[in-house]
């Protein structure tokens, strides 16, 4: 009740004239983009190549939007077996006069093929018009924002994992078939020749790898801090396991791992997620030790670890496992937190490349990853890499999209942003690999 | 030459077209720059921008592009309305509010109208309007358009009494009812020093009320009447309405500043512009109070007039009569 | 002006007034023809006034009072009529007949 | 026949018909709408009769608010439209003319004997200086007779129409 009996009026008055001399709140939309959060609900986008045709997303589609054709074609087989059906998208349609934009697609689609992009400036003047086909929803996965990072020392995602796994193997097996073909012309070193053994043999293998790789040894790692970030994240992840190393859960104390906590201080993050952070750090790490040691136990007397400071797990395969890349899991070097102070560095795949291999075509920043691999923890079963080979043989299945240099460049200097540029490069390289594989496919069969 | 034109000024078939030139100019530009006012005065006062695109700066033709749209919406009458009346109503709104600009002194000789009772002849003019708006309430054959006429009449009535006797409390302290007279016998600083100032609130009040302008706008209250007499109005007839409402703010402020804010007169060089600077002034505080007072229900509205502004400004009219027989000057 | 132009519309407003408080039957009708007399007096009142150069403007005079007083007999008018209205949901004067008995 | 006259006549040809529009008008609004224009007319007439004050008086008390209440009136009753409602049998009306006309009659023809030959002279517009005199000088016992009648009528139509 103010004192005086009309003052409320005249301050009601003082706040209108107040509110006048204040800048507007509102933006001139058509002049003045807005200023939009990055993961706005603008609009429904589809990323095709990863569309499998399952029709989730129009089956649970509250509205009936969505409209999908495809065809089925016959896949042949690649070695012996029967033929397989795929199915091919041939119409893929969003009316988005009907769509009340629940996300529910988004959401239910199990390969990542719609997503929200930002874009809203859609607008027809024709209702029929809003029905949108497949390109128009292509061109407005561009501008969906890349994944997070994933959390710190997280476990890689499967299909990533995965996805280098088969590459280093596809790797692996050529650098054997070049390897061999070299032993059989010209007497090997004696340190070669121990390299070649299976990873048991080489329990000392501190000595012996660093006899045999060099520590500039480019790796054929994905590059994935720009291409995809998804990887990038993945491979952040501090404790790399490998599928088969993954029994059932251990127990362990919880504790703090220091390193990550005190680098996480550095870089800025409040003390509580630092610590939650580190904590999570050393629990996984923590339980990848417990496991290696179930597994070596298991099969061999445990080998003694080769890095004991900086590699903190180092799994180790049994020599008789086929796939002999053992890898030196979260390498957490003070060089390598330097480097990349929010994430942890690339693994280094533990491939020792001999007698100075040339770095790999498709890593383009050879320099940069890795040194900071330490070459003691990596000296297993290393074989040579032949150079350019990977690429060539990537497996259909698993391929990791890349971006097509030619294209980004002449998007960028068409004056393109760079993530436009990025995302179109990339769809090119897909588009450019698909059709390669089309061919390649069409004229086998 | 100036000789030459001053005689040919005082031919009254010469002077008399020009006269209502003026007027008309007055009439056709002060609404609009008032209507402009208030698109951008309310919007900043909301923290918007307001018309921005027509005129290319901030809007400025704003009101020209909506009268270019009025002019070119088809006018509807409705098929129950009563043909006759529903066209009629905006002219009959319309006309008085043109003829009270005839009345009022722009300058020390520039009156287009001088009459003895100007001040009477303004608030009979005004009063005129109600006509127009019960004959667009009725004749729209609408329910809303009648309910809004009916708060309409009852609110002009209401506020007419307020209104007529503050301006009778200036005619008494002035001891005209010459428009000319009243600013003659003011200062600069007009009647705002002095009782008369409750007048000049009364007054404003009232006016504002007479308006229908908010908060007083319980007649055309959108969101229960649509917009009372307006509803079933479209096209010219709606813009016409609306340009009465405009011309209805500035006549009003003109009126009041002749009466209380010493009209054309100012501290340093009387003449029109004064009256403009007031005029736009007080348009001004009546875009204002829209903005920030919320709507009055209508018995508190009818209560505001009868139970407050009456008594005030009959005490007002009983404190000028007592200052003026003893003859305490203001 | 010859005096009778006045005399003459007055006369026939006040004429026309007497016919229409005699022809119709509706309240608010007959309260209308009533002011439509009022003025034709009104109007006689201003035109002798006029013609006889009254010192006093004795004419005008009593033409506002005649205004004043028509104001007051509306506002009563219609009170009557409003309330006639809520009590028989009618104006018809004919049927208002509470004095016959 | 100066200009004042052809004024006048005009006036008086359209308050004429107004005013016998509103007494045969077969739509109440309309009625009261002739209304308005037959009290406008009848304000230019007191213009032209050099009586300002009066006419601009009668715009405001008679349009300004009589009509208005009037209009308030019919709103709120209801707006009854039709010969049948508004207006009494033909008989009736027929004797309401007659006597209507007779009055027109009898007033013209001995109002013209009376005044037939005279005739008002042109002057300037009486100044509301001088009625205020004589209103509060010579009439000023009327005067305030008629503010009592008005304060009587104020409350009268307030315990009239007043729901207890």
């Amino acid at each position: 009740m103010p004192a005086l009996k009309g003052v409320g009026l005249l301050k009601g008055l003082g706040v209108t004239l107040k509110t006048m001399t204040r800048p507007a709140a509102t933006r001139q939309y058509p002049h003045v983009k807005p200023d939009l959060p990055a993961r706005s609900r603008g609009v429904i986008a589809l990323i095709e190549e990863n569309c499998t045709v399952c029709m989730l997303c129009a089956r649970e589609c509250p509205d009936w939007c969505i409209y999908i054709d495809s065809h089925k074609e016959q896949v042949a087989p690649k070695e012996g077996g029967r033929a397989r059906t795929r199915n091919l998208l041939d119409r893929f349609a969003i009316d988005f006069a009907l769509c009340m934009y629940c996300g529910i697609c988004v959401e239910v689609c199990p390969f990542d093929a719609l997503h929200w992009s930002p874009e809203f400036e859609y607008a027809e003047h024709q209702i029929e018009k809003l029905t949108h086909e497949m390109d128009t929803l292509r061109t407005w996965a561009y501008s969906v924002p890349a994944p997070d990072p994933l959390e710190e020392g997280a476990i890689e995602p499967k299909e990533i994992e995965s996805a280098r796994k088969a590459r280093e193997a596809v790797a692996a097996k050529a650098a054997a078939a070049a390897e061999q073909a070299r032993a059989a012309a010209p007497p090997v070193p004696a340190p070669a020749a121990a390299a070649t053994q299976p990873a048991a043999a080489t329990t000392t293998g501190a000595a012996a790898g660093t006899a045999t790789t060099t520590p500039t040894a480019a790796a054929p790692t994905p590059v994935a801090g720009d291409a995809a970030p998804a990887a990038s994240a993945g491979a952040a992840g501090a404790g790399t396991t490998t599928a088969a190393a993954r029994p059932a859960d251990v127990e362990v104390e919880p504790g703090i791992d220091q390193a990550t906590y005190d680098r996480l201080l550095a870089a800025g993050e409040s003390d509580r997620t630092a610590r939650a952070k580190a904590k999570a750090a050393y629990m996984r790490r923590a339980k990848a030790e417990a496991r290696a040691a179930q597994a070596a136990g298991a099969t061999e007397p445990a080998p003694a670890p080769a890095a004991p400071a900086e590699a903190a797990a180092p799994t180790q395969v049994p020599a008789g496992e086929g796939a002999p890349a053992a890898e030196p899991a979260s390498v957490e070097t003070p060089a390598a937190a330097t480097a990349a102070p929010e994430t942890a560095p690339p693994a280094p795949s533990a491939v020792g490349t001999p007698e100075g291999a040339e770095p790999a075509a498709d890593a383009r920043d050879p320099d940069a990853r890795s040194p900071e691999g330490d070459p003691t923890a990596s000296g297993t079963a290393a074989e040579v890499v032949a150079p350019g080979a990977a690429a060539a043989q990537a497996d259909a299945e698993h391929l990791e999209i890349e971006v097509d240099q030619e294209t980004y460049d002449r998007l960028i200097e068409a004056g393109e942003p760079e993530r436009t540029a990025r995302a179109k490069a990339k769809a090119a390289y897909a588009r450019k690999l698909r059709a390669a594989q089309r061919d390649g496919g069409g004229a086998g069969s | 030459m100036i000789d030459a034109a001053r005689d040919l000024l005082d031919n009254y078939w010469v002077l008399m077209p020009v006269k209502v030139l003026a007027v008309l100019a007055i009439f056709l530009t002060f609404p609009l720059v008032v209507g402009y006012m208030e698109h951008k005065v309310m919007a900043h006062m909301q923290a918007r921008l307001g018309p921005m695109e027509a005129g290319r700066f901030h809007g400025v033709l704003q009101l020209v592009a909506d009268g270019i749209k009025f002019v070119q919406k088809e006018s509807i009458i409705p098929k129950a309305a009563d043909k006759w009346v529903f066209a009629l109503a905006p002219a009959v709104a319309l006309i008085p509010a043109i003829l009270v600009f005839g009345f009022i002194p722009y300058g020390p000789d520039l009156v287009p109208i001088r009459s003895d009772v100007g001040l009477f002849v303004t608030l009979a003019l005004s009063s005129v309007s109600v006509i127009g708006v019960l004959m667009a309430a009725w004749s729209s054959a609408n329910k809303y358009s009648l309910m809004g006429g009916i708060r309409a009449a009852a609110q002009l009535i209401a506020y007419e009494l307020p209104l007529v006797l503050a301006a009778a409390a200036v005619a008494m302290q002035a001891g005209s009812a010459d428009l000319a007279v009243i600013v003659e016998r003011q200062g600069w600083w007009g009647y705002i020093v002095g009782p008369l100032v409750i007048g000049f609130f009364v007054y404003g009040t009232a006016a504002l009320a007479e308006l229908t302008r908010p908060p007083f706008d319980m007649p055309v209250a959108d969101s229960e009447l649509v917009f009372g007499h307006l509803t079933e109005y479209t096209g010219l007839r709606f813009a016409f309405f609306l340009l009465t409402e405009y011309a209805g703010i500035v006549s009003q402020s003109a009126i009041a500043a002749t009466l209380f804010l010493g009209g054309w007169k100012g501290p340093f060089l009387d003449g029109p512009w004064w009256l403009a600077a007031k005029v736009l002034a007080l348009s001004f505080v009546v875009i204002w109070a829209r903005s920030t007072y919320p709507r009055l229900r209508e018995d508190q509205l009818q209560s505001f007039a009868w139970l407050r502004l009456v008594p005030v400004s009959l005490a007002l009219l009983l404190v000028v009569g007592f200052l003026k027989v003893y003859e305490v000057g203001i | 002006m010859p005096l009778m132009y006045p005399l003459v519309f007055a006369a026939f407003l006040f004429s026309a007034g007497v016919y229409g408080v005699l022809a119709r039957r509706n309240a608010v009708m007959v309260l209308m023809s009533i002011e439509l007399m009022l003025n034709a007096v009104n109007v006689n009142l201003v035109a002798f006034n006029a013609y006889l150069r009254d010192e006093l403007v004795s004419g005008q005079v009593f033409a506002l009072f005649v205004i004043a007083v028509a104001a007051a007999e509306v506002g009563i008018g219609l009170a009557i009529v409003l309330l006639i209205f809520r009590n028989r949901e009618t104006v018809n004067i004919d049927e208002v007949d509470l004095l016959r008995w | 026949m100066n200009g004042q006259e052809v004024a006048f006549l005009i006036l008086a040809v359209i308050g004429g018909l107004a005013g016998l529009l509103v007494v045969t008008s077969r739509n109440v609004v309309h009625a009261a709408l002739y209304l308005v224009v037959a009290l406008a007319s009848v304000a230019g007439v007191y213009l032209l009769l050099a009586a300002p004050f009066v006419a601009f008086v009668q715009v405001i008390i008679y349009v300004g608010a009589i009509v208005v209440l009037i209009l308030f009136g019919i709103m709120l009753t209801r707006a009854p439209v039709g010969r049948r409602v508004l207006d009494n049998t033909l008989r009736a009306r027929v004797g309401a003319f007659v006597v209507g006309a007779g009055v027109f009659i009898m007033f013209t023809v001995f109002l013209g004997g009376a005044f037939g030959d005279e005739r008002i002279e042109n002057q300037g517009a009486t100044a509301t200086e001088a009625l205020g005199e004589s209103l509060f000088r010579n009439y000023v016992l009327p005067f305030e007779a008629v503010s009592v009648l008005l304060l009587a009528a104020l409350i009268g139509a307030i315990v009239l129409a007043r729901r207890d």
